[in-house]
């Protein structure tokens, strides 16, 4: 790894998350890594490639496919004092595990009257893009958002795929992270030291004062590039990058919004239910006085993702999308 | 399971003394629950142990307080014996602070961390997942636990039953699962749920050991699992208890309970384990009725007692309803 | 049963749930209903209590503790022709078979081109409000209305519970019913011959000029009995009563927020990512020229639920919330 | 299993002849897609069963067209022997109009409802629920049809495996379980996923007759199948055939295989199923080689004017995106 003068090496968000696991790693003999096809395999998404070596089999810990089982099993170790790192593969196999995770992860503390800490991370990749079809391609961390006890984190930079996970590890109680697919071949330079992040604040990635862009984890690219191309009209957008989705910080939502009076919200979830329906009712509530626009949302069209390339681009939110509905909010 | 690994202390009258005091522990507690419940005093699901005693009193005789213990929502038998305070689970049943779980719980969440009491999990199957993770903490830390995992005939049909013997089984963790085979779950007879009903034939499918036990026999059960906690600890991986016994009582407080005659009510109750062991003491001559009456005496007071208790403590104020979601953070 | 002179029976939520699966029994032999204790138990709330002995135990079909199982071969049954009501005995348990719904249930006709219908009625119960804690008291339905290729319909009242049944059987895609845990005991008058009605439209309670309340299931007594102490004070809520809550009957919505130029929405799902986020951002996004003031909200507190009655009332929306948050928008 | 049950064709020279030539239309129309694959002109996930071949035409072989199938993502043999049309099959890969699935779902999930072949999916186990639902109908309309489910050894570590063997076992339904064991699932071993890798024994604790088959023998794995489908047929309840396989190539397209070595890979292709069967063939003077090449011209010829046909064949509009989420109504 070369630095260069400013003190800055060239990277991916592949190798920052990797860079942050065996840091964890090394920081901390409690954590250890567990999901399907972390070890030999090299994960799926090829994030833990090479620690098998590293660490050994125990604590790069390889499962069979039981979700239920191993994410509960990090639960367990969990309150028992260890430090997991769970990974489910994909967000479309959490289901499997979503009993063990509303029902025990973030349940515990609170029905043991405080007793039962989970102090558990649960690591999983997110959304569509790459024509991988109906069961393949969710993006359901708005339902994870809907659960008390829970704390939802999207890192969306190579600075917060560097710096997320160990912020994580040192929250007592369990956090999801969740990684868009569409993020782990993203290249670009990071500080040489980069270390943990903040997970409570939310960032504005561009200023401006026209309309305030909503996005997180995989439309954040989307949403700069449409702050961009109305950038070339003279509309300024500010783009905020959520970065925790729970708790929302409202605080950066609405101050941003009190400032540019109209708001857009990019989020890859279907439509109906989506994070983005919680963060414009949000807005209703905090602002509904310092708009001069409805508040509006582009989300993934309302259909199981067809496998077609052109299908999937139309059924995700992209710039065109993004930008045409400010152009109706700042009309 | 022979005799010539039974522990010297079982030939021990007092030994025998204090198992049967256990037992009228856990029977009078619940007859209590009946009459409150009746009253209206607590609430919620209520699931008695009545019949079952012989399996908590004698599963927790072979443990030690190092062991670790996951249970069910039917758990007020193993929560008493394993020493959870009375007066802390009739608090948690009247929802009381002073209740062992803050009184968030209730009856089907008695949380003692203290004493490794691990609770109290009303999802069927839900706490298996748990022990197998706890297990995993021992094992990575080579700390020589015995995780008792405690689960229902019921509980064997559900896919995380699965997943969790064969990683308990694949990674050779120190868990012993004692799967309290009441014949039913609610009113479904076993033989409606379970192709193979025998559950040790089945679960030594998975390649660990695993033997029926009678559950109404506090000195067979305490034997067997004095036996497998031992084999469990020195390495031997997970082992399989399938204690054979009986609810007395409807599944929930109350149930019509069509879906099984009173006969067969009626010839297991004639094996009541409590009435069982009290012959058995009473023919060898150590049991006197003025040795019973003491222990009666002893627990009705100590009941009563925890009843006023309880009753007197102070309820949680509603401005603190939010309290236990998440860890109070660090300055 | 007693018919009135103006053709009406005294009956119960229960009854007219039951007497909807009898009906659906005699008149289409393809119907068949499965799940845990539906048959010898007589069901979990009794609704199906008595089937059995009139269809028998191959279409009144007990299920072992398999909720993804089960609920998937209700989908592959209903694939292959039959028209299965699956009962999952209460939201808390669809957790486990999540998968199944929204990766087959749901996907199957997209992932095929058309050719693979899934005509399937789940059935189950929903909410809180009987002190039964943390696992077993939640309102998920809002996540359902999330899935594209499910319909969501939720009766709040005797002739709904009487006539969702049959039209959702009737549908050719997966119809998901969501049952109120405190609305089986509800007594009232139904017509003799009350039968199949639609599940397209949301109902209005109680017509209203000064605000819209929006409730569902559970809710809807809650805004009615809200409705009734405003209108002394001279505030006339209109209370709109959603019915079908996939897919919103948005005319109904917005037509009624025109009239009055204010809502409040009554939902008992935890209030981040609740279904009445949904519904609040559809109002601004359809009506927020309309409105005189921001949507309000009703939903529960972001808590587990704790078992103590005071606790679990402050947690969940009561009539003295909706009053107050009315008065904030009819300022 | 014996000679003694093997059918009179198997004998039958050109009925061998026939199987290879399955075997062959298989590994070439995968070999094309690798082709075409590396073009880029299919996308999405691509799960070759090249090496594999011999359990899916020896099983189809002892199916009727009134039998069902259910398979997984890896399904291209499965529903090129079953009769989907190559050409609909092929379009399917390029996501056209013609394909089986309307193009809609891509290689992953290939449907055919009028070959009775119901996908093609892709959650791991999440198949076998179906087939228990679909052989459930069966058996309630007294239709002697077997439901012939395909699943990995991957797929055996999952709950729903379990909760579905034990529900066809306890209902007796006519489903034949063809476990495709090829050793891995993605990059893990099958030793370090199951703790019994034994998986015909585990099947068996059912109560269910499972043995295991040489999956590379095609005249095995059909009288295999013969046997098992017959019985299955027969009334005798559902079958568990464990069929030993391997393959030759990466997970999905492809993967860096850092988790085998390539002398056990090379191993397994002496045992090439098709190499073996032509083998024997040849030994027998049953195949010259112009039989063998005009079977290979006829498939190369069919593979390429079905690639010729895709790539000239529609691609849907996108302003149906929406079509197939739900069944159009009838108005
Ligand atoms: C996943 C799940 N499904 C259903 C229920 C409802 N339920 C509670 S207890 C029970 C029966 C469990 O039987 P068993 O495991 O034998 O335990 P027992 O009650 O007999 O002690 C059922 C169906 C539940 N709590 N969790
Ligand atoms: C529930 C679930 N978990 C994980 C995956 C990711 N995945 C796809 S295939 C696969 C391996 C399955 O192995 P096996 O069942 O043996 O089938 P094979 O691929 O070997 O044919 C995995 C882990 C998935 N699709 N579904
Ligand atoms: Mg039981
Ligand atoms: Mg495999």
């Amino acid at each position: 790894m070369t630095v260069t003068e400013a003190g800055q090496i060239q990277t991916t968000y592949r190798e920052a998350m990797r860079a942050a696991i065996r840091d964890a790693m090394q920081r901390d003999d409690r954590v250890f890594l567990m999901g399907e096809d972390v070890g030999s395999y090299g994960g799926c998404f090829a994030v833990s490639m090479g620690l098998l070596a590293e660490f050994g089999p125990e604590r790069i810990r390889d499962t069979p496919l039981s979700e239920s089982a191993f994410v509960g099993a990090g639960i367990g170790a969990a309150m028992a004092g260890m430090r997991p790192i769970v990974e489910i593969m994909t967000v479309n196999f959490s289901l499997l595990a979503l009993d063990q995770i509303l029902n025990n992860a973030a349940t515990l503390l609170h029905m043991s009257g405080g007793q039962v800490g989970v102090p558990l991370v649960i690591r999983m990749t997110t959304g569509a893009g790459r024509q991988v079809a109906a069961q393949h391609s969710h993006s359901l961390e708005g339902w994870y958002t809907h659960i008390p006890g829970l704390r939802v984190v999207t890192p969306a930079t190579l600075a917060d795929a560097r710096g997320m996970l160990w912020t994580a590890l040192q929250d007592p109680d369990p956090v999801l992270i969740f990684e868009h697919g569409s993020l782990y071949n993203v290249k670009g330079m990071l500080a040489a030291d980069a270390g943990p992040v903040d997970i409570d604040l939310a960032a504005i990635r561009r200023p401006g004062s026209d309309v305030s862009l909503i996005a997180y984890g995989g439309t954040l690219g989307k949403a700069l590039s449409a702050a961009e191309v109305l950038a070339e009209d003279g509309i300024e957008a500010e783009v905020i990058d959520l970065r925790t989705l729970r708790p929302l910080d409202d605080a950066a939502i609405i101050g941003s919004v009190a400032r540019t009076h109209r708001a857009v919200i990019v989020d890859e979830g279907w439509r109906s239910g989506s994070l983005a329906a919680e963060i414009s009712a949000r807005i209703m509530e905090q602002a509904f006085f310092d708009l001069d626009a409805p508040v509006q949302r582009v989300c993934s069209v309302e259909v199981p993702m067809p496998y077609p390339r052109h299908l999937e681009e139309a059924a995700l939110p992209q710039v065109d999308g993004v930008v045409a509905a400010v152009r109706t909010v700042v009309g | 399971m022979t005799t010539s690994v039974r522990p010297a202390t079982h030939a021990d009258a007092a030994h025998r003394l204090d198992l049967l005091r256990q037992m009228l522990f856990i029977r009078r507690f619940e007859e209590k629950c009946v009459e409150l419940y009746s009253g209206g005093e607590i609430r919620g699901f209520v699931h008695l142990y009545i019949g079952e005693e012989a399996v908590a009193v004698g599963v927790n005789s072979a443990l030690t307080p190092e062991d670790n213990i996951v249970s069910t929502y039917r758990e007020h038998g193993h929560a008493l014996v394993r020493g959870v305070p009375l007066d802390s689970v009739m608090a948690e049943m009247y929802g009381k602070i002073t209740g062992c779980s803050h009184g968030r719980g209730g009856s089907m969440h008695l949380f003692d961390t203290s004493r490794r009491f691990y609770g109290g999990n009303a999802i069927v199957g839900g706490g298996l997942p748990l022990a197998v993770g706890i297990a995993l903490a021992d094992k990575m830390r080579g700390e020589s636990r015995v995780t008792a995992c405690f689960f229902g005939d019921g509980a064997v049909a559900e896919g995380e039953f699965h997943e969790c013997m064969n990683l308990a089984a694949l990674w050779e963790l120190p868990v012993l699962f004692c799967c309290e085979n009441n014949g039913y779950a609610m009113g479904t007879a076993i033989a409606r749920a379970q192709a193979q009903t025998d559950l040790a034939v089945r679960a030594s499918g998975y390649g660990m050991p695993a033997w029926p036990v009678d559950g109404m026999d506090v000195l067979a059960v305490e034997r067997a699992a004095g036996l497998a906690a031992e084999a469990v600890r020195s390495g031997g991986g997970p082992h399989f208890l399938e204690l054979r016994t009986y609810r007395f009582r409807a599944h929930s407080m109350y149930d019509p309970e069509l879906y099984r005659n009173k006969d067969e009510v009626e010839l297991w109750k004639e094996r009541d384990p409590i009435a069982a062991l009290t012959d058995q003491l009473r023919a060898a001559g150590e049991l006197t009725e003025s040795d019973l009456a003491s222990v009666e005496d002893e627990l009705a007071t100590a009941i009563t007692e925890s009843v006023a208790a309880a009753r007197s403590a102070p309820a949680e104020d509603v401005t603190t309803l939010e309290k236990f979601v998440y860890t109070p953070r660090q300055p």
